[in-house]
C-alpha cells in the first residue's frame, strides 16, 4: 500500500492537483512515526511511510493546513474520515483545500504494548500469520499479533470511509463492534468498585494535556483549562478532585462530537483508558436519545444541541443499573 | 564486594523500610513501572525505567509553597515548610541519577531552593546498574556509563546477587545500616554481566549520537536554523516530553483559593504550553515553533552555556517512547547538527 | 482533623434555581411559611441551562455534599427551550458522575414552578434527608477546601 | 529552615497617587515602618495579592530614599487592575530585590548621562535619575528626554516639574506625541526628538520604553554616532520565580530576572531576537 500511496501522491503533486501531502514520516526506529507534510516527490521517496505503526489520525492538522495556500492531499483511514467529517460540520476545515484519499485502516500496532510484555531493544517487527516476530537487540521475540494491537484498534467500529475524493484499496463495512463491552462491565460494578477503578486510573494522570491536544474534537482556540479568566485554569492536579474534574470536563466537552477515534488513549503516556469516558457518553446518547455516530455526516444536529419534548428525565440515572 | 542474594532482597527492603520510607519501582498492571512506597511483599520491577522519572522525589509535580490568610486589608503569611523525613529511593537508573546533578545546578544555585534542598538532604539515592538497555537509550551520548551508575550508593545485578558499592558518605551510611544482611561475594560473574551490557551499548541504534556539535557556543547558528519549522510542524503543544523528562525543571507558581485562605503552590510547567511566556501585553513566543525551539535550545545550547558545557539531557529515552507524535531530542539533534 | 462525634452530620446542599420558576417557588414556600432545611444554599441562575457542568463540580469541590438543579417544568421555560437542553446535559453529566462511582443520590434535578412552593419545600426536605444518609461527600471533594 | 526567597514579606500601601489615567504610583513600607528591603536602581520586586496573582515590577523610588519604596504601575492585566482598585492601608506581599541594577557605582560613575524614556518606561529610570541627583557629585552632565502620548500620560509629571525641572544640575526635555491644548512644549516622538537634540556622543545612554520606541531610538542614536556599548536598557518578560529557576524569562541563555533586567545593547546583540 505504501508504494501505491507514494506513487499516487507523486502523480497528484506533479499534475498540480495538490501542492502538499500530509502523511506519516519514518522515524529512528520501526515504530516512531511522525505525522508530517511533504512538499516534494523526493521527500515522499525518502521518508513517507504507511505501515503497522502509522496509527496517528492526521485530520486535526487539516484545521491549520487547509487555511494555507493551495490544496493538500490527505490520506485518511476509515476512522480518520469520521473526525474529518466532524471537523467539516464544525466549520473548522476548508473542504475545498483538501483532496482526500481513503486508504485501508488498521489494525495498527502500539509499541508500548510490545514493551509492556517486557520485550526491549526493539529493532524490527513483522506479522507472521498472527504471530508478531520482533527483532530485538537480545534476539528474536514473538508475541500474538492481536496483543500488540493499539487500544484504538482493539474494537474497530468501521472499515468504511465516510468521505473521500478517491479511494485506494477495497471499501469496507461498518462493523458490529464490541466497543461498549468494557463500559457495560463498569456499569455493572458497584459504585465503590467503579470509584476505585477510576481512582486507580485517573491518579496516574500527569496532566500533560496530550489527550486534549491530540483530540480532533478539542479544537477550541483557547481551552478553558488554559484560560486564566475562566476560573478553571489549572496546570496540574493538586488534589484528586482536580484529576476527576479535568477528565470529566474534557470528555463532556466532546460529548456528542467525539467520533471515538481513540487517539486520547493511544497517546496517553500513562495508559489511562480515556476512551472509556468518551464511550460512556456515546453509549448513553445512543440509548437515551437514539443511535448517533458523530462524523457520520456533516449536516445532522448533534445530540447535545438538540432535544425532544419527551426526553427522559435525569432521574433515569438513579433508577437504572447498579448503585 | 558486599552482596545479597536476590532471593533475600525483600528482607533487605523490610529492614530499610522499618527505619525510613523506601521507594522503589514496581510494575503496574498495565505493564509500565512506577515508583511506589515499599510495603512488605512488594516486588521490585525489573523494567528498565519508570514512566515518570525519579525527579518527583525532589521536585514533585505540585507542592504547597506558602499559605496566606486574608482578613480585611491584612495578609498573614504562613510558612508551611516542614523538615522532610529521611527516605531512600532504590533502583534508580544511571540516567535519572545524573538528572539529579542537573537539577542541583538549578535548584541549589544561589538563592538555594529550600524546598528542593530539604528533600535532597534527606533522600538517599541507591542506583541500579543497567544490564538490558533499550533501543531508546542514549545516555552514553552524555558521558554516562549505565553499568556503573552514580548516586549515593550503587547496586549491581549479576543475575543471582545484588552487589553494593558506596559512592559517598551517605551511600556508605546506607550500606552500613544494612551490613548485617550483606556478605562478601565474588564479583567475577558481575564483570561478565557488565561486559555484556557494555557490548550491547555499543550496538544500540543511537550509540553514535554525539553532542560534539552542540554546546553554548552554537547559539545563533542553531537558533536561526531553518530546520525548526519542519521539526515543530507536527508538535501538538502538549507537555508529555516535559513531564516525563527527568531534567525538565520549569515550574509555575499559582494561587488556589480554598474559601478560607489562599494556598500558593508550585507545579510543573511546560515551555511547550502556549501561556508559558504570555504576559498582559503580549507573548514573545507566539507560535509552537518558538516554544518547541526553546525546549531543545535550552537542553542543547542554553544549559551548557550556563553550566560549563553540561547538557540538559541524560538520554533516558522517555520522550522517545512517550511523545504522541514521536518527535524528540534525538530527531532534533540529527536534523539540526551542523558539522 | 478533629471530628466531633456527638455532632450530627449536617450536609451542605447547593441548589441551582432558575430565576423564573424555581427561585420564585422557593420564595413562595417562604411566604407560605413552609419549612425547608437551612442546609440548602440557593444559587439563582437565569435558566436551568445556565448551569455549566463546571458549576456542579465546583460546588462539590467547595464542600457541597449534594447538588440539586431546579428549573421550570418542561414546556414552561421562560426562554422556550432552555430546560430541554439542560435536561440532556444534566442527564449525561449525572450519568458520568455515577459512572465514576460518585454516589448517585448526591445529584438531583427537579422541575419546580413558581406556584409550587410546597413542592419546593418537600423536594428540599427529601433531598437533604437523602444526602444526610450518604454522609459527607468524600469522593468528589477537594481536601484543600475542607475546613480544618 | 532558612528564609526562602519564594516566601514573601508583607508590605503596606501607605499612599496611592494617580499619575495618569492608567498609571498609579504606590508607596510601600513594611508593617513595622521603613523599607521592606534595600535595593539598587534598576532592580525589581515581585508584588502580589494572594489569590489574584504575582508579578514583577521595577522599583521606581531611589535607594537614597530611606523611608519607603515606590512602584509606578500601569493598569493592564488581572493583578494590576486589582492593585488599581485597592485603597490605602491595603497589605500586599512583596519579595525581592531581583535582578541586576544599572551600574551606577561602577561603569556609570563619572559619566555624562542621557536618560531616554517613553510612557511607563520612566518607571525604572526614575529610580536611577533620583539616585544620580542625590549623588550628583559622582556624575557628569545629566539630561533627561521623556515623552508620552499626551500631557496627561506623563508619569510623575508633578515631580518632574517641581523637582527635576527646578534642579539646575539636570536638563529635562519633555515631548508628547500629538499637539494638545495647554501644552507649549515639544511635540513629536521620542526617537525624533533625541535626534533633534543632538546629544553629545560622550554621553552614556539609559533607555526604557515600549519596544518600538527603543528600536527607533537605538537606530537614531547610532546615526548620531553612539555605539551599542554606550546604551543600556531594561527588559521585561513573564516571570514566576524571580531567581532564574522557573525557566520562562530567558532570552537565549540569559534570564531577565537574574542576569537582567538591565542589559547593555552589545550584550543583547549576542542574544537571539526573542523578546
Amino acid at each position: 500500500m505504501q508504494e501505491a500511496m507514494i506513487k499516487r501522491a507523486k502523480e497528484l503533486l506533479a499534475d498540480g492537483s495538490v501542492n502538499r501531502v500530509i502523511g506519516w514520516k519514518r522515524g529512528e526506529f520501526v515504530y516512531d512515526v511522525t505525522p508530517a507534510v511533504f512538499d516534494s516527490a523526493e521527500e515522499l521517496d525518502a521518508d513517507f511511510v504507511y505501515d503497522d505503526f502509522t496509527a496517528a489520525n492526521v485530520s486535526k492538522y487539516l484545521i491549520k493546513e487547509t487555511k494555507k495556500e493551495g490544496k493538500i492531499l490527505a490520506f485518511l483511514k476509515p476512522c480518520d474520515t469520521y473526525s474529518f467529517n466532524q471537523l467539516i460540520k464544525e466549520h473548522r476545515i476548508v473542504r475545498e483545500n483538501v483532496y482526500v484519499i481513503g486508504i485501508p485502516g488498521g489494525p495498527k500496532l502500539d509499541a508500548e504494548k510490545i514493551k509492556a510484555k517486557g520485550i526491549t531493544g526493539i529493532l524490527g517487527a513483522k506479522n507472521d500469520n498472527g504471530t508478531l516476530r520482533i527483532e530485538t537487540l537480545y534476539g528474536e521475540e514473538t508475541m500474538p499479533y492481536y496483543e500488540a494491537v493499539s487500544v484504538k484498534c482493539e474494537s474497530c467500529k468501521s472499515k468504511k470511509h465516510m468521505v473521500y475524493d478517491e479511494l485506494m484499496g477495497e471499501e469496507g463495512d461498518i462493523l458490529q463492534s464490541n466497543r461498549f463491552d468494557m463500559v457495560e462491565k463498569l456499569e455493572n460494578m458497584t459504585a465503590q468498585e467503579r470509584y476505585d477503578f477510576w481512582r486507580e486510573q485517573l491518579s496516574k494522570c500527569i496532566r500533560c494535556n496530550a489527550c486534549r491536544n491530540v483530540c480532533p474534537a478539542c479544537s477550541c482556540e483557547k481551552c478553558i483549562f488554559d484560560n486564566p479568566d475562566s476560573g478553571f485554569e489549572n496546570k496540574a492536579a493538586v488534589d484528586s478532585f482536580e484529576e476527576n474534574m479535568f477528565h470529566i470536563i474534557r470528555a463532556f466537552h466532546v460529548a456528542g462530537r467525539c467520533t471515538d477515534c481513540g487517539e486520547c488513549s493511544r497517546v496517553c503516556p500513562q495508559n489511562i483508558p480515556l476512551h472509556l469516558l468518551n464511550r460512556k457518553f456515546i453509549k448513553d446518547i445512543n440509548s437515551l436519545y437514539g443511535e448517533y455516530q458523530a462524523g457520520e455526516d456533516t449536516t445532522s444536529r448533534a445530540p447535545l444541541t438538540n432535544y425532544t419534548t419527551d426526553d427522559c428525565e435525569p432521574s433515569i440515572v438513579h433508577e437504572r443499573g447498579v448503585e | 564486594m558486599l552482596k545479597i542474594s536476590k532471593s533475600k532482597l525483600n528482607e533487605l527492603f523490610d529492614a530499610v523500610s522499618a527505619k525510613q520510607a523506601l521507594y522503589l519501582p514496581v510494575d503496574r498492571n498495565d505493564g509500565a513501572a512506577e515508583y511506589k512506597k515499599y510495603e512488605s511483599g512488594m516486588t521490585m520491577s525489573s523494567a528498565l525505567n519508570t514512566v515518570r522519572s525519579a525527579k518527583d522525589f525532589f521536585f514533585p509535580q505540585t507542592e504547597n509553597l506558602v499559605d496566606f490568610k486574608m482578613e480585611g486589608k491584612n495578609i498573614e503569611v504562613i510558612d508551611v515548610r516542614e523538615e522532610s523525613e529521611d527516605f531512600v529511593i532504590f533502583g534508580v537508573r544511571a540516567c535519572d541519577a545524573r538528572s539529579f546533578t542537573i537539577l542541583d545546578k538549578v535548584f541549589l544555585a544561589e538563592p538555594v531552593d529550600s524546598y528542593y534542598k530539604n528533600r535532597r538532604d534527606h533522600g538517599t539515592v541507591v542506583t541500579m546498574a543497567c544490564t538490558r538497555p533499550a533501543e531508546t537509550c542514549f545516555c552514553k551520548t552524555f558521558g554516562i556509563d549505565p553499568t556503573v551508575p552514580e548516586g549515593d550508593a550503587a547496586c549491581f545485578d549479576d543475575g543471582e546477587n545484588i552487589f553494593f558499592l558506596a559512592n559517598n558518605d551517605k551511600g556508605q551510611a546506607f550500606i552500613d545500616s544494612i551490613a548485617s544482611l550483606l556478605e562478601e561475594g565474588d564479583a567475577a560473574k558481575l564483570c561478565e554481566v557488565q561486559e555484556k551490557a557494555r557490548a550491547i551499548m555499543e550496538k544500540l541504534p543511537l550509540a553514535k549520537l554525539s553532542t560534539e556539535n552542540f554546546g553554548g557556543d552554537k547559539l545563533t547558528e542553531y537558533f536561526n536554523s531553518e530546520k525548526w519549522a519542519d521539526l515543530s510542524e507536527a508538535c501538538l503543544g502538549c507537555g508529555t516530553c516535559t513531564f516525563v523528562c527527568p531534567t525538565c525543571q520549569c515550574y509555575d507558581i499559582k494561587d488556589f483559593n480554598t474559601g478560607h485562605g489562599i494556598k500558593r503552590f508550585r507545579c510543573w510547567d511546560s515551555c511547550m504550553y502556549s501561556d508559558f511566556t504570555k504576559m498582559a501585553h503580549g507573548n514573545p513566543r507566539l507560535t509552537q515553533l518558538e516554544r518547541f525551539r526553546q525546549r531543545f535550545m535550552h537542553k542543547l545550547v542554553y544549559f551548557p552555556a550556563n553550566n560549563n558545557g553540561e547538557f540538559g539531557c541524560v538520554g533516558c529515552g522517555r520522550c522517545l517512547s512517550k511523545c504522541p507524535i514521536s518527535m524528540n531530542i534525538v530527531k532534533v539533534m540529527k536534523a539540526l547538527e551542523v558539522k | 482533623m478533629q471530628v466531633n462525634e456527638n455532632k450530627e452530620f449536617e450536609p451542605v446542599i447547593v441548589a441551582f434555581c432558575c430565576n423564573w420558576c424555581s427561585y420564585a417557588g422557593a420564595d413562595l414556600s417562604g411566604t407560605n411559611r413552609l419549612n425547608y432545611p437551612t442546609n440548602v444554599k440557593i444559587i439563582r441562575v437565569p435558566c436551568s441551562c445556565r448551569v455549566n457542568p463546571m458549576f456542579i463540580l465546583r460546588a462539590f469541590q467547595r464542600g457541597a455534599d449534594g447538588v440539586i438543579i431546579c428549573g421550570c417544568h418542561p414546556g414552561d421555560c421562560h426562554y422556550t427551550s432552555g430546560n430541554y437542553y439542560a435536561r440532556r446535559r444534566i442527564t449525561l453529566l449525572y450519568s458520568m458522575l455515577d459512572y465514576l462511582g460518585i454516589e448517585r443520590n448526591r445529584t438531583r434535578l427537579e422541575w419546580v414552578s413558581a406556584a409550587e412552593g410546597a413542592k419546593f419545600a418537600e423536594t428540599m426536605q427529601k433531598f437533604t434527608a437523602d444526602v444526610k444518609k450518604l454522609g459527607p461527600n468524600r469522593r468528589l471533594e477537594d481536601l484543600r477546601c475542607r475546613k480544618q | 529552615m532558612n528564609n526562602d526567597t519564594l516566601i514573601p514579606y508583607i508590605g503596606v500601601v501607605t499612599d496611592i497617587r494617580q499619575d495618569t489615567p492608567d498609571v498609579k504610583t504606590f508607596r510601600v513600607v513594611s508593617p513595622e515602618g521603613g523599607k521592606v528591603f534595600e535595593h539598587m536602581p534598576g532592580q525589581c520586586a515581585m508584588l502580589s495579592i494572594p489569590g489574584v496573582g504575582e508579578a514583577m515590577f521595577s522599583i521606581t523610588s531611589s535607594p537614597t530614599n530611606k523611608e519607603f519604596m515606590e512602584f509606578s504601575i500601569k493598569k493592564c492585566g488581572c493583578l494590576t487592575n486589582w492593585l488599581h482598585a485597592m485603597d490605602v492601608g491595603q497589605q500586599i506581599t512583596i519579595r525581592g530585590p531581583y535582578g541586576n541594577a544599572f551600574p551606577v557605582e561602577t561603569e556609570l560613575k563619572g559619566k555624562d548621562l542621557l536618560f531616554i524614556a517613553g510612557g511607563i518606561g520612566l518607571a525604572p529610570l526614575r529610580s536611577v535619575i533620583n539616585y544620580v541627583r542625590d549623588n550628583r557629585a559622582n556624575y557628569g552632565d545629566v539630561q533627561v528626554v521623556y515623552g508620552s502620548r499626551s500631557k496627561d500620560d506623563l508619569v510623575d509629571y508633578q515631580e518632574i516639574i517641581d523637582e527635576w525641572m527646578a534642579d539646575p544640575n539636570i536638563e529635562v526635555n519633555l515631548t508628547i506625541d500629538n499637539p494638545q491644548e495647554g501644552w507649549d512644549g515639544h511635540v513629536g516622538f521620542v526617537p525624533n526628538y533625541v535626534k533633534e537634540l543632538q546629544p553629545s556622543t560622550s554621553k552614556t545612554v539609559l533607555v526604557c520604553g515600549p519596544p518600538i520606541m527603543i528600536k527607533f531610538t537605538l537606530a537614531g542614536l547610532k546615526e548620531l554616532g553612539f555605539t551599542e556599548t554606550q546604551v543600556y536598557t531594561t527588559m521585561e518578560l513573564r516571570m514566576k520565580c524571580g531567581v532564574g529557576k522557573c525557566g520562562r524569562c530567558n532570552i537565549g541563555n540569559k534570564y531577565v530576572c537574574k542576569d537582567g533586567p538591565v542589559f547593555r545593547f552589545d550584550q543583547l546583540d549576542e542574544l537571539p531576537d526573542e523578546y
